[in-house]
């Protein structure tokens, strides 16, 4: 694991949207020194439109950037938004089970792409890739009043065929990885739940509805903080609260932080540089609550050393 | 089909009765449709399969030959199919130093359900054979 | 090639005075002592039985005793003692692995061997004249005096075939041996070379070459009757109506059918002592087959034949789990 | 040689891809043929008559049949020809049904290949032999492997009938799972109390020998007679002496042992009597969890035990019995709930399963009957029983039905109202398979009379919420979403084949589909039988089945065995391999290669050594007939010149 590079995909919402997510993984990879590297002239995933009109270009699409990747000659890219996730694993796979497909793909993209590369998300990368004491090594601070719900979303671990990573029903990656970082996780009937995704824009009222679910159900089990791992939820149950407050008479005010943001609170990082205050849900509470871990009283480093291998 | 392709070369399957013979029964009660070139003998086993057949049919103007027997640890004798996939293996592995491609001789395992599997066996096979073309010239055999 | 030790072994000559008193000796022990003895003309041995003590003279080894003795052994009843080259040993554990002799019946004296010469090869030179005297100068040279006078030959450029390529000069199996074993350098795949460079040829070529030389084969069998691994004897399926795998007539079909008919019976049991080869008189390399086979099973199941007693032969056993074997898919 | 070729049309069957008057014509031009023709359908009365006649009219020596596979009808005209006088094994068969005229649809190539396989058939029969079958003895003791209701019946059955019966019995009683249930469909009756007297039945029985806690070891020889060896599995505890006073059971100080026959519903003792009416009523020590096996200390069992039956260095112990038939009857095993993570995959206390239910109801179960949900003990007012949880479900790989689940389901639901007038019921299914005789009736009772509410579609998702469960399904009657707050959800697991099906499958040489459930001889015509003769099945050990049908088929298999024991002696197949001494060398490769150690060796009075077939133990696998280099071993009607002819008939015919 150490001195493994790997290929970094962030994809358009991690540069609008979703920057707290890029920038709050940047600053804990750099400290769990993960090296990543982002490949250069990389194009939009077709993310959710492309397949819908056109398998072939969604395909291809996919494979573009993979080829790329390839050429860096990375073996593993981390795509953190699983819908960019998604589209560059299935390119891979039906590429891989259907040489026909590959031609066809291969003839569209000016590079071809020879299948050496496994797309995976952030969440895998760290549940996989860092072992749990290493993370734990790293969280020097702690938050005790603060009881986090994971909610992963609908692809991040569907379908199983596709994702190849953790239970496609009763996912634990995120559970475990908090847990390794001295975060208070609770149960999650609703992890898997769908937040309305897209319908954000065309049917407002369905994705009030199904987030709203989600915010109750996290408060239902005591949480009083969600942790995302994707872009689109992130925005559904961040930026539409006040929406769905509006809409179906609750009052939430539950911060929806992305886990990379979590771990790099309890990891010490400068709440600006995860950019916590680009939430709509403030999260200066949780910022304020944040107090040296007593067992772990280490300096945070700059620079991490050589971690041990797993 | 035109009178080409109708053109049939000769391809010879020893099957064992209790799977493969029961798999291509099978396949025809479901109407599995198959090239018709294959012509099968039926033998209690696999095991019974002398290599020296195969060599025999080959020699003596097959194009093809095919076995096919129980899944190794399903043979009906226990042991036989054991015993034919060490010999047959032998066999595949001499043929082409005599100068026989070993891709017209195939032994395969089919279970007496899989009527399915024995179908894409036979088409796959027969198309195989077909586009090796005939190991015997229409007048003078290959080994004449 | 390495011939280091053919020179080693030349600097001393083996004591047939040694190889007569072992003789002598386990005669005293066994019903007969099969040996060679010098045949019709000085560069031919032929087998020699051994029942009384002053047989025993006649007793010889020199470079001429290329017979292998030990296809005699199976279904002998008597109790025997046997002479062995290094590669003639190699049946004899054969023959223990299938059970076709039993170890307690026979008297092993082997002999560390540095190679017998291919006696076609000079006769070749001398043609027809009657040999009257073959003398080895120094172990590397041989001396042939014949009605028109005396010819020189350099051991090594007779030399038998398979001695070229021999990897086990000393006996694998013996109760006495004579004189010194002999290392060879010779390694596994060295030996099999003609195997695998034959095998690059197209499928088309091949074809031929065997088209070629079967073309020439006669069916005398001889090829089968000197082999020592052949059970059947004269009961053999190439000329039986039943079964009848083949018929009589003289065409390549029913050549090409007899040769494999052999060969596959040999599978994994062939020692390649290449007596079948010697004793074809048409020259065919017969023996090329069964080696190609031998090599396969090397491959396949990590067996050599003739080495160890404990083998089981390949044909005649199975894995259930074949780690070498995989499903063929089109 | 006069061959007599009888070419059937099978009605449209083969005559219509194939042109069967051509083949006749062909047939009529070889030399040996005396006489072709075709027939309507030949294995009729009328047919077979018609192969009689022509034989006697034109005495024919040798007939091929060109109709349908052998293994369909091959003995059919085997006796057929009998009759004519002609022995048996004069007769070939050529498949032009279902190796041609089915699978190809061009009549002009079907004609051709057909004409070639006659031919081939033709050949071979003119190289056919007479072949006699001698007879033997038969071992009329029949073994029963499994105690569950089918074997339990099967071996009531032929004790009664007068044979001696093992019966062999995995776990520490008989009884099996219906031993567990609590009523049965569709009467609402008892189950122990009508499994109950049958238990006791057998043990009682003076012809049945009863081995509890043992497995089938190895299974040697052939019909009629087989060695059989049985691992008596160590009970730590000496049955001869216990008595089943259940003293040990109270006493035992490791309280948390699993309880197998429960279902892990609640826990049980280290040293336990699974139920009240277990038979035979003896305790057992789990190793697992016996702290004197784990930790050497404790021994308050054997302290306490009025007979001193205790012995824990007891080891396990084989026994071979030998027996003339064998019936399977080895029954099913269930799907674990980790399959489905959807519903929680275990993770919540008041999601089980349908047997765990059963135990819930029943009064020897862990709460006496009362139904109290695992995790606080409170009684459930709302009751979601969800259908079909991995069966028909391709993504667990199980695409078949469980057969009875809808039955138990709509049982439950119904015992459920019995017991908790004021309780509720939801059944969540794809369809209502109920077939049997009053069992569709059954179902409209529950929904009718007790009220059941059936809501058709798949429930995806279920989540705790309180004390509640949220069951989130679909109604694609309604095509609306449907959720229902449970206190307590029933999965009805799939059924599946035991874990070890295949392994004693490969012991007795029969075999098993692709889900581990053993393969009969023929769907319809031979249900309890199998290709390995003398070995039969019953029960669920063949695919799903509920009680009736489990027990009909252990009669079934009873009764199979007790007609193939009414002989004394059995015929053994003459198709065996035989050796030819005069050519045999005595090389002794076959005997090596005989997977049944049916080839010895014999010394002639000339000294020669040569081998010598026992013809009662050679299988005829004809796996020394390749073996034997110079064809001395000649498995009789698959001999090398029988197949040689019909190889150079094909390869050697324009």
């Amino acid at each position: 694991m150490n001195n493994k590079r790997y290929a970094y995909y962030s994809g358009c919402s991690l540069e609008s949207t979703a920057k707290e997510y890029n920038d709050s993984l940047k600053e804990i990879f750099k400290v769990l020194g993960v090296e990543i590297e982002e490949p250069d002239d990389w194009s939009c995933c077709g993310s959710t439109p492309a397949h819908t009109v056109d398998p072939l270009l969604a395909c291809a699409l996919g494979a573009r950037n993979l080829s790329l990747i390839e050429k860096m000659g990375l073996e593993t890219v981390i795509a953190p938004c699983p819908s960019c996730f998604a589209v560059l694993k299935r390119a891979h796979l039906k590429m891989k089970k259907d040489p026909e497909m590959r031609e066809r793909i291969n003839e569209l993209i000016d590079e071809p792409y020879n299948l050496r590369v496994s797309p995976k998300s952030a969440l895998q990368i760290l549940y996989e890739d860092i072992p749990p004491e290493k993370i734990s090594e790293m969280a020097v601070y702690e938050i005790p009043e603060l009881k986090v719900v994971p909610y992963y979303g609908c692809i991040v671990t569907r379908p199983k065929e596709v994702a190849e990573f953790d239970d496609p029903e009763n996912p634990i990656s995120m559970d475990r990885i908090l847990e390794s970082a001295g975060i208070t996780v609770l149960d999650f009937p609703f992890k898997t739940e769908c937040c309305g995704a897209a319908f954000g824009v065309v049917k407002r009222d369905v994705v009030n509805k199904l987030s709203s679910k989600v915010l109750s159900m996290a408060k239902e089990v005591g949480a009083n903080c969600v942790a995302v791992c994707c872009p689109l939820c992130q925005q559904n149950l961040d930026l539409r609260q006040d929406q769905i407050n509006s809409l179906m008479k609750t009052d939430f005010k539950i911060p929806v932080l992305y886990f990379s943001q979590l771990l790099g609170l309890v990891f010490g990082i400068s709440p600006d540089k995860l950019g916590i205050n680009k939430l709509v849900v403030s999260a200066q509470w949780i910022v304020d609550s944040l107090k040296k871990a007593e067992k772990r009283g280490k300096k945070i480093k700059e620079e991490p050393e050589a971690e041990e291998e797993q | 089909m035109s009178q080409e392709n109708k053109r049939e070369l000769k391809i010879i399957g020893f099957l064992c009765n209790w799977c493969s013979y029961g798999g291509a029964d099978t396949a025809g009660v479901s109407r599995f449709k198959q090239p018709t070139d294959l012509r099968i003998v039926r033998v209690p086993c696999s095991g019974r399969v002398d290599p020296l057949f195969v060599v025999k049919a080959l020699i003596g103007g097959a194009d093809g030959v095919l076995v096919s027997g129980c899944h190794p640890r399903d043979c009906h004798y226990s042991d036989g199919n054991f015993y034919a996939r060490r010999r047959l293996e032998m066999l595949k592995r001499l043929l082409p130093f005599l100068g026989i491609d070993p891709r017209r001789f195939r032994y395969t395992w089919v279970s007496a359900s899989e009527g399915q599997r024995w179908q894409r066996v036979v088409t796959e096979f027969t198309k195989l054979i077909h586009e090796l073309g005939p190991l015997h010239g229409e007048k003078e055999k290959a080994f004449e | 090639m390495n011939w280091d030790h053919y020179m080693e072994k030349r600097r001393k000559p083996l004591s047939e005075k040694g190889l007569r008193e072992k003789i002598s000796q386990i005669l005293k022990e066994v019903d007969v002592v099969i040996s060679w003895k010098m045949g019709f003309d000085p560069i031919h041995a032929t087998p020699h039985f051994i029942r009384d003590e002053k047989e025993i003279e006649e007793s010889v080894f020199n470079v001429f005793c290329v017979h292998n003795l030990t296809t005699y052994l199976p279904f002998m009843k008597e109790k025997v003692g046997i002479v062995v080259k290094g590669c003639d040993s190699r049946t004899l554990v054969q023959f223990i692995q299938e059970g076709l002799i039993t170890r307690e019946n026979l008297k092993i004296i082997g002999i560390p061997c540095s190679g017998v010469v291919d006696v076609k090869k000079i006769m070749e030179e001398i043609g027809e004249s009657p040999v009257l005297q073959a003398e080895i100068l120094d172990n590397s040279s041989l001396k042939i005096r014949t009605l028109d006078g005396e010819k020189f030959f350099q051991i090594d450029s007779v030399l038998a075939q398979k001695c070229k390529t021999c990897r086990y000069p000393t006996p694998l199996i013996y109760d006495h041996l004579i004189g010194e074993p002999i290392k060879s350098q010779i390694g596994w795949d060295k030996a099999y070379e003609d195997v695998t460079e034959f095998d690059k040829k197209t499928l088309e070529e091949k074809l031929s070459f065997w088209k070629k030389e079967f073309e020439k084969c006669i069916r005398c069998y001889a090829c089968r009757n000197a082999c020592p691994l052949c059970v059947c004897q004269d009961r053999c399926i190439a000329e039986s109506r039943d079964p009848h795998f083949v018929s009589q007539k003289l065409e390549l079909p029913e050549k090409f059918m007899f040769h494999f008919i052999h060969a596959i019976h040999l599978a994994g049991r062939c020692v390649e002592c290449g007596e079948c080869e010697r004793a074809c008189p048409m020259g065919i390399p017969v023996k090329m087959m069964k080696k190609k086979i031998n090599y396969e099973m090397k491959q396949l199941f990590d067996y050599e034949t003739g080495i160890n007693v404990d083998d089981k032969p390949p044909m005649y056993t199975f894995k259930v789990e074949e780690e070498k074997i995989k499903e063929h898919e089109l | 040689m006069r061959v007599g070729v009888f070419i059937c049309h099978c009605g449209n069957n083969i005559a219509g891809t194939v042109d069967v008057q051509k083949v006749a014509e062909e047939m009529r031009k070889i030399p040996g043929v005396a006489y072709a023709t075709t027939y309507m359908y030949t294995c009729s009365e009328p047919g077979q008559n018609e192969i009689i006649e022509a034989i006697k009219k034109y005495n024919l020596n040798r007939v091929v049949v060109a109709a349908c596979s052998p293994r369909m009808h091959e003995l059919t005209f085997r006796k057929t020809i009998e009759k004519a006088g002609l022995n048996r094994y004069f007769l070939e068969m050529a498949n032009i049904r279902e190796h041609i005229s089915w699978v190809g649809d061009d009549r002009e190539l079907n004609t051709k290949k057909a004409i070639d396989v006659v031919r081939m058939a033709i050949a071979k029969v003119m190289n056919n032999k007479p072949l006699y079958s001698s007879s033997f003895r038969v071992n009329k003791r029949v073994l029963v492997i499994g105690g569950g209701v089918a074997g339990m019946q099967a071996a009531l059955d032929c004790a009664d009938g007068g044979l001696e019966v093992v019966l062999v019995e995995k776990t520490q009683s008989i009884g099996g799972m219906m031993a567990r249930l609590d009523k049965t469909f569709p009467t609402i009756d008892c189950s122990i109390c009508i499994l109950g007297p049958k238990m006791v039945d057998v043990a009682q029985h003076e012809k049945i020998k009863l081995y509890a806690y043992s497995e089938i070891e190895d299974v040697k020889g052939y019909i009629g007679n087989y060695q059989v060896t049985i691992r008596k599995k160590a009970t730590y505890v000496d049955w001869k002496k216990c008595t089943g006073c259940g003293l040990c059971m109270e006493k035992c100080p490791s309280k948390n042992a699993y309880d197998y026959f429960n279902f892990g519903i609640a826990p049980t003792r280290a040293i336990s009597i699974p139920f009240p009416q277990a038979i035979p009523k003896k305790a057992k020590i789990d190793p697992n969890y016996c702290r004197y096996l784990t930790k050497g200390k404790c021994g308050v069992c054997a302290k306490i035990c009025p007979t001193k039956a205790i012995d824990y260095d007891m080891k396990d112990e084989l026994v071979v019995e030998e027996v003339g038939a064998i019936i399977v009857a080895t029954g099913y095993s269930l799907m674990g709930v980790e399959n489905f993570p959807e519903y929680g995959g275990g993770r919540y206390a008041d999601v089980i399963t349908g047997i765990q239910y059963e135990r819930i109801l029943n009064a020897s179960g862990p709460t006496a009957g009362h139904i109290k949900r695992p995790s606080d003990g409170k009684e459930p007012e709302t009751v979601v029983f969800i259908a079909c949880c991995g069966s028909r479900d391709k993504s667990l790989g199980i695409p078949y039905c469980s057969n009875f689940c809808c039955m138990y389901i709509a049982k439950q639901a119904i015992l459920t109202k019995d017991h908790l007038p004021n309780s509720q019921s939801y059944v969540f299914y794809m369809d209502i398979r109920a077939p049997g005789k009053g069992y569709d009736e059954f179902t409209r009772r529950a929904q009718e009379e007790y009220g059941v509410k059936y809501i058709r579609g798949r429930v995806s998702k279920i989540y705790p919420k309180g004390d509640k469960l949220i069951v989130k399904g679909a109604d694609t009657l309604l095509g609306v979403q449907a959720e229902v707050e449970a206190d307590l959800v029933v999965l009805a697991n799939a059924v599946i084949s035991n874990p070890d099906a295949a392994k004693l499958a490969e012991k007795l040489r029969i075999s098993y589909d692709t889900f581990g459930f053993y393969v009969e001889s023929h769907p319809k015509l031979r249900p309890v039988e199998t290709n390995t003769s003398g070995v039969f099945l019953a029960g669920a050990c063949q695919g799903p089945k509920d009680i009736p049908a489990s027990v009909s088929q252990g009669s079934a298999a009873a009764s199979k065995v007790l007609s193939l024991f009414s002989k004394d002696m059995l015929e053994s197949d003459p198709q065996v391999s035989y050796v030819n001494p005069n050519i045999c060398v005595g090389c002794m490769k076959c005997v090596k290669t005989c997977p049944f150690g049916a080839i010895k060796e014999e010394e002639l009075r000339d000294g020669r050594k040569v081998a010598k077939v026992i013809e009662t133990v050679c299988a005829g696998c004809g796996i020394c007939t390749s073996t034997c280099p110079c064809g001395a071993i000649q498995l009789q009607h698959f001999t090398d010149n029988q197949i040689l002819a019909e190889v150079n008939a094909f390869v050697s015919g324009k």
